[in-house]
This record gives C-alpha cells, sequence and structure tokens, in this order.
C-alpha cells in the first residue's frame, strides 16, 4: 500500500507540467505586489463582504464549518467548511482579526460539491467565518479559535 | 521554477476527491527577516481546476492562506484514468500547473 | 438581516464556548491541541521536501555528474529503505561516526564531486532559499518509516560518541543556566502547552526521535535532527552548534540508542 | 568532625581541580567550544561554567546533602534585595515579563528588554490556559501567602537566585545572572503579589 503511495505521488512528480511564465518585469512587479481586489484590501468584515456583494446574511446550521478550538500554532490553522445549502455558489473563507479580513473565496461550479478544506493563518484568537451565496441568499457559520503562545523563546 | 505540486485524486464513490499540497511561501508582505526587512509580499492569487475541459473549481486566494498551502476538494463527472489539471498563478507573475490522472 | 446579526452570532458563540470551558481547564486544552494535530491528517507539506529530494537523489550532478544513487548510507551503496533508522553509525571510509546530514555532505563532495561551500551554502531553508540537504533527508528518511530503530553500538567510537553526547545533554552553561536536561528529564512536563519528552528513557527518547526531522508549521518548513539541535541551543542561549560536528552527532547518537526499538514515523508534521 | 569542618573539608575537594579528577574528560568545555560558533551576543564565553553551573552538573542536578546546602549558601550571598526596600513594583509591568520568551538568544535584539518567560513553566493567572508544569504553579500566590516581610524576601530570592533555596533548580537565577533588572524583578514581585493582579483573581 505504501509503496504504490510513493510511486504514485513520484509519478505525480515527473508528471508536472512546469510553466513558470516570469515576465521580465519581475522584480518591479514583486516590489509593487499591493493586491488591487478590494476584497483583499478591506481592513474590516463589512467592507470584504461588501466587496464581493454581500450586504446581507444570516447564520445558518446548514453550514459546517470546521476549525479547532485551539491552534498551537496560528501560522496554520485547518478549515473545512460543508454546505447543505441548496442552490450553494461559493463560499468564501474570513478571519475577522487579520489585518485583511478576506483569506479566500471558492466557486462552486454544478457538479463540484459545496466543500473546501484549506489551512488559514490566523493572527490572533479571532472569529473565522464562512460565508456561502446560494440562490436564496447569503448565508454564514462562524467559529472562534484561540491562538495560543508556545515555545520557550517565544 | 515553482517546485511541482502534489496532487491526489481518488474516487470516492462519483466523487473524485482531490487533495493538493502546493510548494509557495505565501508572504504576506508584513513579515520582517532576521535582520529586520521586510519580506515583500509574494502569494498565490488564483487556483483553478480543470477536468475534460470543464472547470471543476476556481478560487481567489489572499495572503492570509497558510504557507504550502493545502487544497482539498471533490466534484462528479470524473473518473478512474480521467486528467486533472491545476493551475495556480501568484503576485510576482509566476504560475504553475500540474497534471494528474484520476485513481 | 445586516451585518449585527453576525456580531451577535458570534458573541452568542463566544459566550457559549466560555461557558463550556470547564474548571479543569488543563484536560481540555490539552485534548484540544491532539484535536488540532489531528485535523492535518495525512496531509504533510513534508512530502513536497521528499518530491525534490527524490529529484535530486537521481539527478547527476557535480563535477563527476553523478546522482546520490550509489550514495552508502551504511547499508551497502544506493540502499535507503531502513538506512535511517541505523544512524548515526561507524563509516570506515571516512573513520568517523556520522549522522545522515554529515554523511550526505560526504557523498556530495566526494562521489559527485560538489564543492563542500556550495553543499554547505544553505544547511537550512528559508522560503524561497532552500536547502537542498534538507530535501534529501527528507526523502532518505521517508523510506525508513516502519522501520525501527537499532543502533548497536559495536564500534568503540560509537560508544565514544554516546558517551560524549549523554555529557553535553547534562552540561549546563550560559545565562540561563539550561541544559538539554533541565527541559528533557523529565515526564509528563510541558512548555506552555507543549509536552515536552522525557529523553532519558526508552518512552520518551522514542516519541520524540521517531517524529524528526518534521515539517514545523511554525515556520513552513521541514527541519533534520541537525536543525533541531542547534535549536535547542540557541533556546538555552548558547553559540550556534556547527554542522556536523561530534557534539552535534554525540547528541544525536545518544538520543538514537535511547530510542532504540522505535518504529521511525518521520517526516511528521509538528507545531 | 562536625559538621562545618565536614563541610569545609567536601569544599575543597569540590574545588575545580577535584572536579576534573572526577571527570572522565575533563575538557567537555574545550570540546564544546570547538563545536560551537560565537553568533551575534551570544559568544563561546558563555559555555564556560560557573561553580554553581559545575556542580550541578557533576550531579546532574541532584546532589548530595552537603553540596546541595553549599550551593544553596554561595547563591544567597548573591542575593541584592531592591536598593529602596519596596519589593512590589507594578504588575501589568510584570506581566509582560512573564509572558514574553525573548532575550540573549543570539536572534533577539539586544536592544529590547529580555523576558522572564515565566509562563513556560508556571501556571499564573488563571486565565491563562497556556502555562507550562515544569514549576510548580503560582496561580493566587499573593493571595495564598499575604504578603509578611519574610514571605515577599523568600519570593524575591527565588526570582533573584533560585539556586539561594533550590540547589541545581531549573529555574534561572534572574537577577544573580542579569536577565532581569531589578525593576522587572519588582513588577514580576508585584504580578504575584498584588491583589488587583490577575494571578489573585
Amino acid at each position: 500500500m505504501k509503496k504504490t503511495r510513493r510511486d504514485f505521488l513520484s509519478l505525480t512528480g515527473r508528471l508536472g507540467l512546469a510553466a513558470a511564465a516570469l515576465t521580465s518585469g519581475l522584480f518591479s512587479r514583486i516590489a509593487m505586489a499591493v493586491d488591487t481586489r478590494p476584497a483583499f484590501e478591506a481592513t474590516s468584515l463589512k467592507d470584504a463582504l461588501a466587496s464581493i456583494g454581500v450586504t446581507e446574511h444570516q447564520a445558518s446550521a446548514e453550514i459546517i464549518l470546521k476549525a479547532p478550538d485551539i491552534a498551537e500554532n496560528g501560522a496554520v490553522v485547518p478549515v473545512e467548511v460543508t454546505s447543505k445549502l441548496p442552490g450553494t455558489r461559493s463560499i468564501a473563507l474570513l478571519v475577522e482579526k487579520n489585518p485583511h479580513q478576506m483569506s479566500a473565496e471558492f466557486m462552486i461550479p454544478e457538479g463540484t460539491e459545496a466543500f473546501v478544506a484549506t489551512r488559514l493563518k490566523v493572527a490572533e484568537t479571532s472569529n473565522v467565518f464562512a460565508v456561502v451565496k446560494t440562490d436564496a441568499g447569503v448565508f454564514h457559520a462562524a467559529k472562534v479559535v484561540k491562538v495560543t503562545l508556545g515555545g520557550c523563546g517565544g | 521554477m515553482p517546485d511541482p505540486m502534489r496532487i491526489r485524486a481518488v474516487m470516492m464513490g462519483d466523487l473524485v476527491d482531490v487533495k493538493i499540497l502546493m510548494s509557495h511561501v505565501m508572504e504576506t508582505g508584513q513579515r520582517k527577516n532576521a535582520d529586520g526587512d521586510l519580506v515583500p509580499a509574494h502569494y498565490i492569487t488564483e487556483v483553478s481546476a480543470t477536468c475534460k475541459d470543464k472547470t471543476v473549481m476556481s478560487a481567489a486566494w489572499g495572503p492570509s492562506v497558510a504557507k504550502n498551502p493545502y487544497f482539498s476538494f471533490r466534484f462528479k463527472g470524473g473518473a478512474k484514468g480521467d486528467k486533472l489539471s491545476i493551475t495556480w498563478k501568484d503576485t510576482a507573475g509566476g504560475t504553475r500547473t500540474d497534471e494528474v490522472t484520476i485513481n | 438581516m445586516a451585518a449585527p446579526s453576525l456580531f451577535s452570532t458570534v458573541i452568542a458563540a463566544c459566550l457559549a464556548a466560555m461557558t463550556a470551558l470547564p474548571a479543569g481547564a488543563e484536560q481540555t486544552s490539552e485534548e484540544a491541541i491532539a484535536e488540532y494535530h489531528a485535523m492535518f491528517g495525512d496531509e504533510n507539506p513534508a512530502e513536497l521536501w521528499q518530491l525534490r529530494g527524490e529529484e535530486l537523489w537521481k539527478t547527476p550532478r557535480g563535477s563527476r555528474q553523478v546522482s546520490l544513487e550509489t550514495c552508502d548510507l551504511g547499508k551497502g551503496p544506493g540502499v535507503i529503505a531502513g538506512a535511517y533508522a541505523e544512524l548515526p553509525r561507524w563509516f570506515e571510509d571516512t573513520g568517523k561516526v556520522q549522522d545522515l546530514e554529515s554523511r550526505l555532505v560526504t557523498c556530495m563532495t566526494t562521489l559527485q564531486g560538489l564543492p563542500e561551500s556550495e553543499v554547505l551554502a544553505i544547511k537550512f531553508g528559508d522560503g524561497e532559499q532552500k536547502s537542498d540537504l534538507e530535501a534529501v533527508t527528507a526523502y532518505v528518511v521517508a523510506a525508513s518509516r516502519g522501520s525501527r530503530i537499532s543502533l548497536p553500538l559495536d564500534h568503540p567510537a560509537e560508544k565514544a560518541a554516546y558517551a560524549l553526547g549523554e555529557r553535553v545533554f547534562f552540561y549546563r552553561a550560559g545565562p540561563h543556566d539550561f541544559a538539554c536536561a533541565t527541559c528533557h528529564s523529565e515526564s509528563g512536563k510541558r512548555i506552555r502547552l507543549q509536552t515536552l519528552p522525557q529523553l532519558t528513557t526508552p518512552e520518551g527518547a522514542q516519541a520524540a526521535y521517531t517524529r524528526w526531522p518534521a515539517y514545523r508549521v511554525s515556520q513552513g518548513e521541514l527541519r533534520t535532527m541537525e536543525w533541531r539541535l542547534q535549536d535547542c541551543f540557541r533556546q538555552q542561549r548558547l553559540p550556534q552548534l556547527k554542522y556536523g560536528s561530534d557534539v552535534a552527532i554525540g547528541l544525536t547518537l545518544y538520543l538514537a540508542r535511547n530510542a532504540n526499538g522505535g518504529e521511525m514515523v518521520a517526516p511528521s508534521i509538528k507545531r | 568532625m562536625n559538621s562545618s569542618l565536614r563541610v569545609a573539608a567536601l569544599l575543597l575537594c569540590m574545588g575545580p581541580l577535584a572536579s576534573a579528577l572526577a571527570d572522565p574528560a575533563p575538557d567537555l568545555t574545550a570540546t564544546l567550544k570547538a563545536a560551537f560558533e560565537d553568533k551575534r551576543q551570544a559568544t563561546l564565553d558563555r559555555l564556560d561554567q560557573d561553580e554553581t553551573q559545575k556542580l550541578c552538573t557533576q550531579y546532574r542536578d541532584q546532589p548530595p546533602a552537603e553540596v546541595a546546602q553549599e550551593i544553596a549558601k554561595m547563591n544567597l550571598a548573591t542575593v541584592k534585595p531592591p536598593a529602596d526596600g519596596k519589593y512590589l513594583g507594578d504588575w501589568k509591568a510584570g506581566e509582560v515579563v512573564a509572558s514574553t520568551g525573548t532575550g540573549l538568544q543570539w536572534n533577539d535584539d539586544p536592544a529590547k528588554p529580555n523576558g522572564g518567560n515565566c509562563y513556560a513553566c508556571h501556571e499564573l493567572a488563571p486565565a491563562e490556559m497556556a502555562y507550562g508544569t515544569l514549576g510548580p504553579s503560582l496561580k493566587h500566590y499573593g493571595k495564598l501567602r499575604g504578603q509578611d516581610p519574610a514571605v515577599l524576601a523568600y519570593a524575591w530570592s527565588m526570582i533573584y537566585n533560585s539556586s539561594s533555596y533550590a540547589p541545581c533548580s531549573n529555574m534561572p537565577r534572574f537577577g544573580h545572572r542579569g536577565i532581569l533588572t531589578e525593576q522587572q524583578i519588582k513588577d514580576v514581585m508585584a504580578y504575584l503579589f498584588d491583589a488587583a493582579s490577575p494571578v489573585n483573581q
């Protein structure tokens, strides 16, 4: 079983079609790498949501947001969202106490499950929101993640 | 050149279960290095997944997705042997596409 | 409903969470940390290092344009399965006890003909500055998953390295009077919320040693034992431990031998 | 032989020469110095041991009673009470010292004050769940003990130089080794003793 998986992994590596399209203007682009997308520039939940066209939303128990109660390290916080709401079109993840609240927005086309799992940076103890757009309006779920301090030199 | 992604795409009933690990620094532009200098922002902004010419997932990311990102989703319509292609693009104009055969 | 509803929901959730916290928070916080670890499942970015390491292992490089596929890690040329579980060990050709990292340096310089300065230029990676040594180490270590640690200490130099490692483990120094033993000679203790392994016992040493190298989520990097030891000394307020030094190898051998019989699961994922 | 004489005789033997004789590889410090290199403020001289470190290393932190007594005596002699006689500073500043773990590592900014990192090893304020257990719980420290001068002097000594009462303790000798300033120790004292401090809630 293990061997199969390893072979499969290395196969993935070899099949990898790399396309590093680094333009000649690379360095100036790094220097100015300011995100101009309003959702990722916003510095409040309200503004971040407004920039993806959300002004009204309500809590829904049909959105299952999994995140740990305590994150041993805020640099990597696993987050998983499943929406059981019919006609789910997108799932956005926001972290209230981060400098920029919007973390990611996932578009869910027809045929794709209303499910995403990823890992976020959470700067300090904060609410994490999953905001789900559906044909019948916008809904959300929230979860508090406590970020702890650790280590001997921290 | 960016390092390859590690993609697993496995049939789970009629769903394709996709789990991706990407090699990327995801620098926020707010972190200081050991010398106290700000490290410039450099992060993935777009991720998309295509199977049989159909976009099965597209996402917009900001810098608060964790370093060396993990991303998982599930879709219908794929079968064992089909190809799944994942592409990311970042703030520095970098991009990478990897393809995997659904298992 | 407008934004305020979101906040009232959150406040309700917070209150619920707070009242749900029982008086004996100790058990709860440790369980919560365990839940956090469980959420990573098998999805460990260490695999990205393993993939890169495999590529490096198999690619002809250096002035001799050969790959590392004939590198002898102690079990014969090119044998990587189970090799890490028997390191550090005595090598006749170099006349030294070597850990995996220092042995890889030997193979890269003598077998491949890479200049040592180039091999050691990036010992520990930092974002876009990637360390080949960390990548190859991750690849080789993964080939010992499921192997049991076995260090018979047959050679007198291995016994001497163990004795040195043990003495260093208890050596108190620096402004804080710290030794390795300060944090790692009792069981069931923790620093903040991190459980400290008791490295002087088989159980404690096995729990720790079998999980290194590891992907450190706090750094977003894969770290090897050489990194782990020099970082412990940084936290002890001591100077920089030299890579591949007799003290680094002696301590590694001390820990590995104490962990004898433990089943390797590294590379793992850690805080 | 009376006991003070016995201690004196033992002490003579405990000198650097005697501990070197008991040492199978007397040059461990030199071996270590060859295996390390200076990095910023963390220089090789930090590998040199003082008498207390030597004895604690030799006995792996479990010195026999006579040696323990002598370690306690020589460390107690280093304890400087606060110059103005006031043991308690500002608990809020003390909370920062107790929560901060940086200071004196080679990657730390030497211009910034060192931390005491009390929470790494001790439970203090009941509300802070991220505490270590290497040291005893100090929850409700002042509330349980009051502020009798002897109680204050003992706590001061333990922070200033833990080996004064707990020879070969794991706890750094914060005042004696110059990790914390007198003012920082006063602030930590206030964090332990002040009725308004979160430690006593």
